[in-house]
């Protein structure tokens, strides 16, 4: 029994079969709370779409939260991205919307890994810093086309093209991960930064890719979040960082079932129990303000069930 | 004393405290607040703060711009007590102050309304009728009406309520009216009764406005109404766009208190039902009841509230509507310079029939030329 | 020959100098520096006002709140752990004063405390006793109080008894009131064995547990004292607004990390903490912001300027040599 | 018959500031032998090795590798150069899977275009895994799945799988059970029957007699001698080693003096799992207890129990009136002091100053308030009594050397006014003077009346300076012997073994 229990646990579909049992557990609830409201098979598909948006910028977070490292400025740099593809819609149409975020993501994300790399200073403190700027540029862009999106460019808001978009990120995330060095390299430096070193990584040089490619997912994410929301406000006073959270949210998933292997579909399942929590909130029709309670807790015990403890462990 | 400093031949100068000057509502405020001290010619808007409607840096920001030595204030604060820092800081500096989009109420903080009473240099209030609005609009949805698309004909009788932050004080009396609205049809048509969801928060996000309003239609597909009470507009822009994508335009009522660029098109396909707005006004009055203050042109006494203007929202609910107030509003500024400058030397009383007045027709009385 | 006497001296000037910076010790006066450059720099772009005794008193009322909270958050992040949970925890003790003060002043105080060490406590569960990373477990707690402060104040702020405004708040009781906090917490930071204690927290975990440090039991303490003080800035955050809002004590957390690194901070913790850290870097970070204000710059340009300041601050502060790796 | 070479080093030099870890080492490694490198702690083996597989760059000198001279930017490059290296410390990064461990650094062999062909890695890695006998490991389980043992022996496949030309083993036994020895010891054989090299750094004289062909020794980083193994036995190594007669006034000099029968500290049936079996013993007054064994019998975590910083011990540790050590606390608020052999991050704060380091511990004892200057005196008083090389108290303990940071361990504990001193390797890694120093201090606190225990590698050390000695085997005691002045190092060493 035991020795089954322990081959269970080994297996590489432990993970992401613990997480469908947690997310199938908290649609059970609901459904029994609101059974007329809650998670019928289109409703499901509806919860998908936002958790699609923020599971892709979870993905991007992925690369350099598994080094330990952070980054404050996602939220300014979605807001750029957004607010750059208004701007050229006039001159680019349709390339504007999907090329324009990506490349305003990439940029910065190489900005952003250029500057921690030569500044040497913590990645929370330097893009914290960096958001300032990148929110100044954000209001510069909204006076030039505005901040609304066409509805005639919003194609990526809704079913099919979002899920294209979206299925697009995450297979390259994956890929990322499995068949490119940057999957096995963030790995090595997350686990040790020194020996990875040894072993010849260039530590500087993946940190700045992994940065880099946390801009180009974010820019990704821009294009579903432009799309689904059609509009996009400049923010000013760090208020931007509040949209730093979600896509994190899937982050912690993924690092929390991490040594399941699978972190990409950890991030997407766990993106959707938030979501899913959301909408049966409101399908309960309670104050939504207890989500972010409910969120909270939720990540809270799943962390804590995934970290295994030991003796004498250095935890900062 | 601050007031002193602007007798000799320097501009007056006023700061103004927003929670932001960078979307929709708040960059209207800002440049029509801009554009009047341009027009006066001898007043100057010294510093702008966003402050993000947080208590602390509201109180920060009135005691900062004291310090950059401003005559006179406007500010757009978030709760009311944070107003009794204000005016004390502004009593100690003599500086005028004046709110716009909010007043203090005397029934729910007493103290608060006394220290405005007492000060020598809170000037007053220019804020709407918010509860008013909110019962405005549930008038307006409560209606059967003929002359608008087909699939939104009948009223409403199961709303959905979107707003933007918990705790808004704007947006809680904009609830209450939404609320004593419903009551009173309620009251009234006991056999056919209307109800109002919980409120959902939007974050002033166009995505959560998105979503929330997909879960709305999740939860309960019986719904025949969203109001989106507000949120500077991208809200409302993710709740028109979702309900387009999910094909139920010209399905659901929708209003609102932020205006829309493409407004006209909107109404037209069923997209919204009916907004109430022109509100970005406001500020200016604020404004000029500071800037008149600093000139002199009325004094401020203790022992009464100060001077408070009720200002009109006007209500949006046809495409002949919304010509008329695009002409007038949007198109071209509701003042232009002169009357601006005639603004500028009214005392109270006429500075207050001129709001109350402000309406479609009467800037097309001015204008119609 | 002069010549060669000058060169010499110039060259033993400049070894010298390399030699303090390369001790750090200048580095460690840095921040001091570069808040009197930002004094200087914006009393003279605002003409003298920014100096101006009654200015002084204006911005200094806005940075009380900023400092009490800061020393909690100076305790963590000198053990090189991190807080981002103060902006909900000041909102939510902001709630229990204002509701308590309607009882009793001492109610409101102690409640105020209470709470945000219960806050504080929870922080200390999981990040010591479950072994999270602070940073996790702080980010979660941070939403989930939030959802606890917007829920109370879903219909209506909660108001604070009208006294607190009416009475206490004045420079004249708020001043000396923050100037005790930062006091006695500098007595008990040089004076007795915490601030040694909290430094070889810092500098390395597993030493100080075999030099006698009790790690677990110092984290745990250190977190629930950061309530304490947090809670009791929230009295004077009640003291200043009279009321709490949903969005109540937003983004403190940020503020405090920017202005204690501004102030010279190691994020890593460890030696190189010291108490001038909170001081020098709230008040660089309360000049910089409001400096730019009376300056009259747009929103995007301030924070613009804001951005490039800090990032230069930084580049100049921070040390680089005694960290391997940075996170 | 003279075999050909393989590695020739040339005046091979290295220095981290004033040490000279590495003096000039000329040094030939033959092909199809097993090399031996031995020497004291600290001789510079690693030093020199870590030059030649790419770990730490070469200081001078040159490696010339079956003719071609090689200079590995790093531990990749000296792979593909020829030379790999299985080190002591866990070399597997978590995270990641066995396969991708396995090639770290080195896929680019999987690479078409910027694409791994992952499979084809993960078929590659279970491949040679099986050719190794250790198909049980999977190839694309994540590594976090294995105990320290396995990871170890999935190094031993990463290192040597391509066929190096020069293996280094470096000190990789000790964290081997038998079995996995066995299996090393197959990997070094297969390497040498195959015309290649081993360079095998191991402390056990008998598996090095046992195992190699050729032995050289170095002393203070220089190269002393290369003798064939079957010409030589442990004696002889010994002495090649040590290279010094002891001087007599080295360790102490009296014999005969007899116990007090005052107990200061004893361990009774103490257990920690993992570490120690049902250990007891006692620590009296006025002696010097000594702690031996080979490396992984449990002695280092005597050190620790008796210092209450064991996790999950049971049984219990008392002082001789019964009083309780459960906590690190109370062992220090009852004058126990403890200095661990992982100095930079047992012992000391390597990020803070020497005053902090010193003062740390006996804060408690002083009086409030705390005065700056105070402090200073008290850091300066004890750092000084050990004459400590430094600049200041303010100095940061990570610029000093390692003699001089044992010393700041050791003014710390004589501030704390330790009455029982517990001292794991006191004396590793530093040089003879510093080493002097220390034992005439252990000597003349024991004639003070202090308890003291050092748990130590050095067998000399041990027999030179304790009164009893206690050799410990498989976590628990093996034997005890009494001090006297005809015991031989192979007393000990037929108890440890
Ligand atoms: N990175 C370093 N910085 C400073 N000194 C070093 C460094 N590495 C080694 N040393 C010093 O160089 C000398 C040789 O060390 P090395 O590790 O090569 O010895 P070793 O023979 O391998 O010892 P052991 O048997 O203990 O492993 C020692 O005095 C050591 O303290
Ligand atoms: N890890 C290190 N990092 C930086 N500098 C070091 C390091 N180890 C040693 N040093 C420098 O080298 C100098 C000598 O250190 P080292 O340990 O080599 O001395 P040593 O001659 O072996 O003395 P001791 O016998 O006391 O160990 C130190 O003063 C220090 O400046
Ligand atoms: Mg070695
Ligand atoms: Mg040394």
């Amino acid at each position: 029994m035991r020795a089954a229990l322990k081959k269970l646990r080994q297996s590489r579909y432990y993970g992401v079969g613990l997480l469908l049992l947690i997310a199938i557990a908290i649609w059970a609830v609901f459904k029994l709370l609101t059974p007329s409201n809650f998670g019928d098979p289109e409703k499901l598909v509806s919860y998908l779409q936002t958790a699609l948006i923020y599971a892709v910028g979870g993905c991007g977070l992925y690369f350099i939260c598994v080094m330990g490292l952070f980054d404050f400025s996602i939220g300014a740099m979605m807001i750029l991205a957004e607010l750059a593809a208004i701007a050229f819609i006039p001159w680019l149409g349709y390339v504007s919307v999907v090329v324009v975020p990506v490349l305003v993501g990439l940029l910065l994300g190489i900005f952003n890994g250029v500057a921690y790399i030569k500044m040497r200073i913590p990645s929370i403190i330097v893009t914290t810093g960096l958001s300032l700027l990148y929110e100044a540029a954000s209001v510069w862009m909204a006076n030039v086309n505005g901040t609304r999106l066409p509805a005639s460019h919003n194609a990526f808001g809704s079913y099919p093209w979002n899920l294209v978009v979206a299925l697009a990120a995450f297979c390259l995330c994956g890929f990322l991960l499995k068949y490119t060095k940057v999957g096995t390299y963030t790995n090595a430096i997350g686990a040790n930064e020194l020996v990875a070193k040894n072993m010849g990584v260039d530590v500087d040089r993946y940190k700045a890719i992994a940065f880099a490619l946390c801009g180009l997912f974010v820019g990704i994410m821009s294009i579903l979040y432009l799309g689904y929301g059609t509009a996009q406000t400049p923010q000013t006073g760090m208020l931007s960082q509040s949209l730093n959270f979600k896509p994190l949210m899937g982050t912690f998933f993924g690092l929390a079932f991490r040594k399941y292997g699978h972190p990409v579909v950890s991030i997407v399942i766990g993106e959707y129990i938030v979501s899913m929590i959301f909408a049966g909130f409101v399908a309960m029709g309670v104050p939504t303000t207890i989500n972010n309670i409910v969120t909270g807790v939720t990540l809270l015990a799943i962390v804590t069930l995934t970290t295994k403890r030991f003796n004498g462990a250095v935890v900062k | 004393n601050g007031s002193g400093d602007g007798s000799s031949g320097e501009k007056i100068k006023i700061g103004v405290s927003i929670w932001s000057s960078t979307d929709a509502l708040g960059s209207l405020s800002v440049d029509i607040i801009k554009r009047a001290a341009e027009a006066l010619g001898d007043a100057e808007i010294v510093s702008v703060v966003d402050q993000g409607h947080v208590s602390e840096q509201v109180t920060a920001s009135i005691e900062t711009l004291c310090a950059a030595g401003c005559q006179g204030i406007v500010v757009c604060n978030s709760a009311d007590s944070e107003m009794a820092s204000a005016i004390s800081t502004c009593n100690e500096n003599g500086v005028y102050l004046a709110q716009f989009y909010r007043m203090i109420s005397e029934t729910d903080s007493p103290e608060v309304f006394e220290v405005a009473k007492n000060s020598e240099y809170f000037v007053g209030s220019v804020h709407e009728d918010e509860v008013g609005n909110g019962e405005k609009l549930i008038e307006l949805l409560s209606q059967d009406r003929d002359d608008v698309p087909e699939g939104i004909q009948k009223g409403s009788r199961n709303i959905k309520l979107e707003a933007w932050t918990v705790g808004d004080a704007t947006f809680q009396l904009r609830w209450q009216g939404y609320k004593n609205g419903v009551e009173a049809w309620n009251a009234a048509n006991p056999s056919d009764k209307m109800t109002l969801s919980e409120p959902v928060y939007a974050n002033t996000s166009s995505s959560e406005g998105a979503n929330i309003t997909q879960q709305f239609y999740n939860q309960d597909n019986t719904m025949d109404a969203l109001i989106i009470a507000g949120g500077g507009g991208d809200p409302l822009v993710g709740s028109i766009g979702q309900l387009a994508n999910m094909g139920l335009t010209g399905k659901i009522r929708v209003v609102s208190t932020d205006f829309l660029d493409d407004l006209e098109d909107q109404l037209e396909s069923g997209g919204m039902y009916a907004e109430s707005g022109g509100h970005f006004c406001d500020p200016l009055f604020a404004f000029l009841l500071v800037y008149n203050a600093v000139k002199g042109n009325y004094t401020v006494q203790a022992g009464n509230y100060g001077y408070e203007i009720l200002f009109p929202y006007a209500f949006v609910s046809s495409v002949d509507e919304y010509k008329a107030y695009k002409q007038y509003f949007v198109d071209q500024p509701p003042y232009d310079d002169d009357e601006l400058r005639e603004l500028g030397t009214l005392d109270f009383d006429a500075l207050k029939a001129a709001a109350a007045k402000l309406s479609i027709a009467d800037v097309m009385a001015r204008h119609a030329s | 020959m002069t010549d060669t006497v000058n060169a010499a001296t110039a060259k033993s000037v400049r070894a010298n100098l390399c030699k303090a910076i390369e001790s750090g010790k200048l580095r460690s006066v840095l921040p001091i520096l570069g808040f009197v450059l930002i004094v200087a720099f914006f009393a003279i772009a605002t003409g003298g006002r920014l100096v101006q005794p009654n200015n002084v008193r204006l911005i200094l009322n806005s940075t009380y709140v900023l400092l009490i909270a800061s020393i909690g958050v100076f305790m963590i992040m000198s053990m090189g752990s991190l807080d981002f949970s103060q902006g909900s925890m000041i909102g939510l003790s902001c709630i229990v004063v204002c509701e308590l003060s309607q009882t009793s002043l001492p109610l409101a105080i102690l409640g105020g405390i209470a709470c945000g060490m219960v806050v504080g406590s929870i922080n200390a569960y999981f990040h010591v006793r479950r072994q999270i990373p602070s940073f996790i477990v702080t980010i979660c707690m941070m939403f989930l109080v939030r959802g606890i402060v917007a829920y109370l104040t879903t219909n209506a702020p909660a108001m604070g008894a009208g006294y607190l405004q009416a009475d206490l708040n004045t420079t004249g009781f708020l001043l000396p009131v923050t100037i005790a906090c930062l006091v006695a917490f500098y007595l008990v930071f040089t004076f007795t064995p915490l601030g040694a204690t909290l430094k070889a927290v810092g500098a390395g975990q597993t030493a100080a547990r075999f030099a006698g440090v009790s790690v677990a039991r110092t984290k745990t303490l250190v977190y629930i004292a950061a309530g304490a003080i947090t809670g009791f800035a929230a009295f004077v955050l009640a003291i200043r607004n009279g009321s709490v809002t949903a969005t109540g004590g937003s983004m403190l957390e940020t503020q405090i990390m920017l202005a204690l690194v501004l102030g010279g901070l190691p994020i890593s913790g460890g030696a190189k903490v010291r108490f001038s850290n909170i001081v020098v870097g709230v008040l660089t970070y309360c000049v910089l912001d409001r400096g730019l204000v009376m300056m009259g710059l747009q929103t995007d340009m301030k924070q613009f300027i804001t951005g490039i300041v800090f990032l230069i601050f930084l580049a100049l502060f921070s040390d680089r040599e005694s960290i391997q790796v940075i996170k | 018959m003279a075999k050909q070479l393989m590695l020739r080093a040339v005046g091979i030099d290295k220095r981290f500031g004033p040490t000279h870890a590495v003096d000039h080492i000329s040094l030939d490694f033959a092909k199809g032998e097993i090399h031996a490198l031995i020497g004291e702690n600290g001789s510079g083996k690693s030093t020199f090795t870590n030059m030649l597989t790419g770990i730490i760059p070469i200081g001078e000198g040159t490696f010339e590798l079956d003719g071609a001279q090689i200079v590995p930017k790093n531990q990749v490059d000296a792979n593909h150069l020829g030379a790999a290296v299985i080190v002591q410390e866990q070399g597997t990064l978590d995270s990641l899977t066995v396969a991708e461990n396995m090639f770290l650094g080195d896929e680019d062999q999987f690479m078409s275009r910027g694409i791994k062909n992952t499979p084809a890695m993960y078929r590659k890695a279970q491949e040679l895994l099986d050719s190794y006998g250790l198909g049980r490991i999977k190839a694309s389980d994540p590594i976090e799945h294995y105990n320290f043992e396995d990871r170890k022996l999935v190094e031993i496949v990463k290192s040597t799988w391509f066929k190096p030309k020069v293996l280094v083993v470096d000190e990789t036994t000790t964290a081997l059970s038998q079995n996995g020895r066995d299996i090393l010891f197959d990997v070094m054989r297969t390497v040498r029957d195959d015309g290649r090299t081993v360079i095998f750094i191991c402390h056990d004289m008998s598996e090095v007699l046992m195992m190699s062909d050729t032995i050289s020794i170095l002393r203070d980083g220089e190269f002393i001698a290369t003798v064939s193994a079957s010409e030589v036995d442990e004696s002889k190594l010994k002495t090649l080693m040590v290279g010094r007669q002891m001087s007599e006034r080295y360790y102490r000099e009296d014999y005969g003096c007899p116990l007090t029968g005052d107990v200061a500290l004893s361990m009774r049936k103490v257990s920690v799992p993992g570490q120690l079996e049902e250990v007891s013993l006692d620590l009296h007054k006025g002696e010097i207890l000594g702690i031996g064994g080979l490396s992984e019998c449990g002695m280092h975590e005597v050190g620790k129990a008796l210092f209450g910083a064991s996790y999950d011990r049971v049984g219990e540790v008392v002082l001789g009136d019964g009083t309780p050590i459960d906590s690190i606390d109370t062992a220090i608020n009852h004058s126990i002091a403890y200095a661990s052999k992982d100095r930079d991050n047992e012992s000391l704060l390597i990020n803070d100053t020497i005053q902090d380091n010193i003062t740390l511990p006996s804060l408690r004892r002083m009086g409030l308030p705390l005065r700056a200057g105070e402090l200073r005196d008290f850091a300066a008083t004890y750092a000084n009594v050990m004459s400590t090389k430094m600049v200041g108290v303010d100095q940061f303990v990570s610029a000093l050397s390692g003699g001089n940071k044992q010393k700041v361990v050791l003014s710390r504990w004589l501030g704390a006014g330790s009455d029982i001193l517990v001292l794991d390797s006191p004396t590793r890694g530093i040089d003879i003077k510093v080493k002097a120093d220390i034992y005439a201090l252990l000597d003349m606190m024991r004639r003070e009346g202090k308890a003291i225990l050092v748990i130590s590698e050095e067998i000399m050390e041990l027999i030179g300076m304790c009164d009893r000695i206690i050799v410990m085997k498989d976590r628990k005691i093996a034997g005890e012997l009494e001090r006297r002045p005809d015991m031989t190092e192979q007393d000990l060493i037929a108890l440890m073994v």
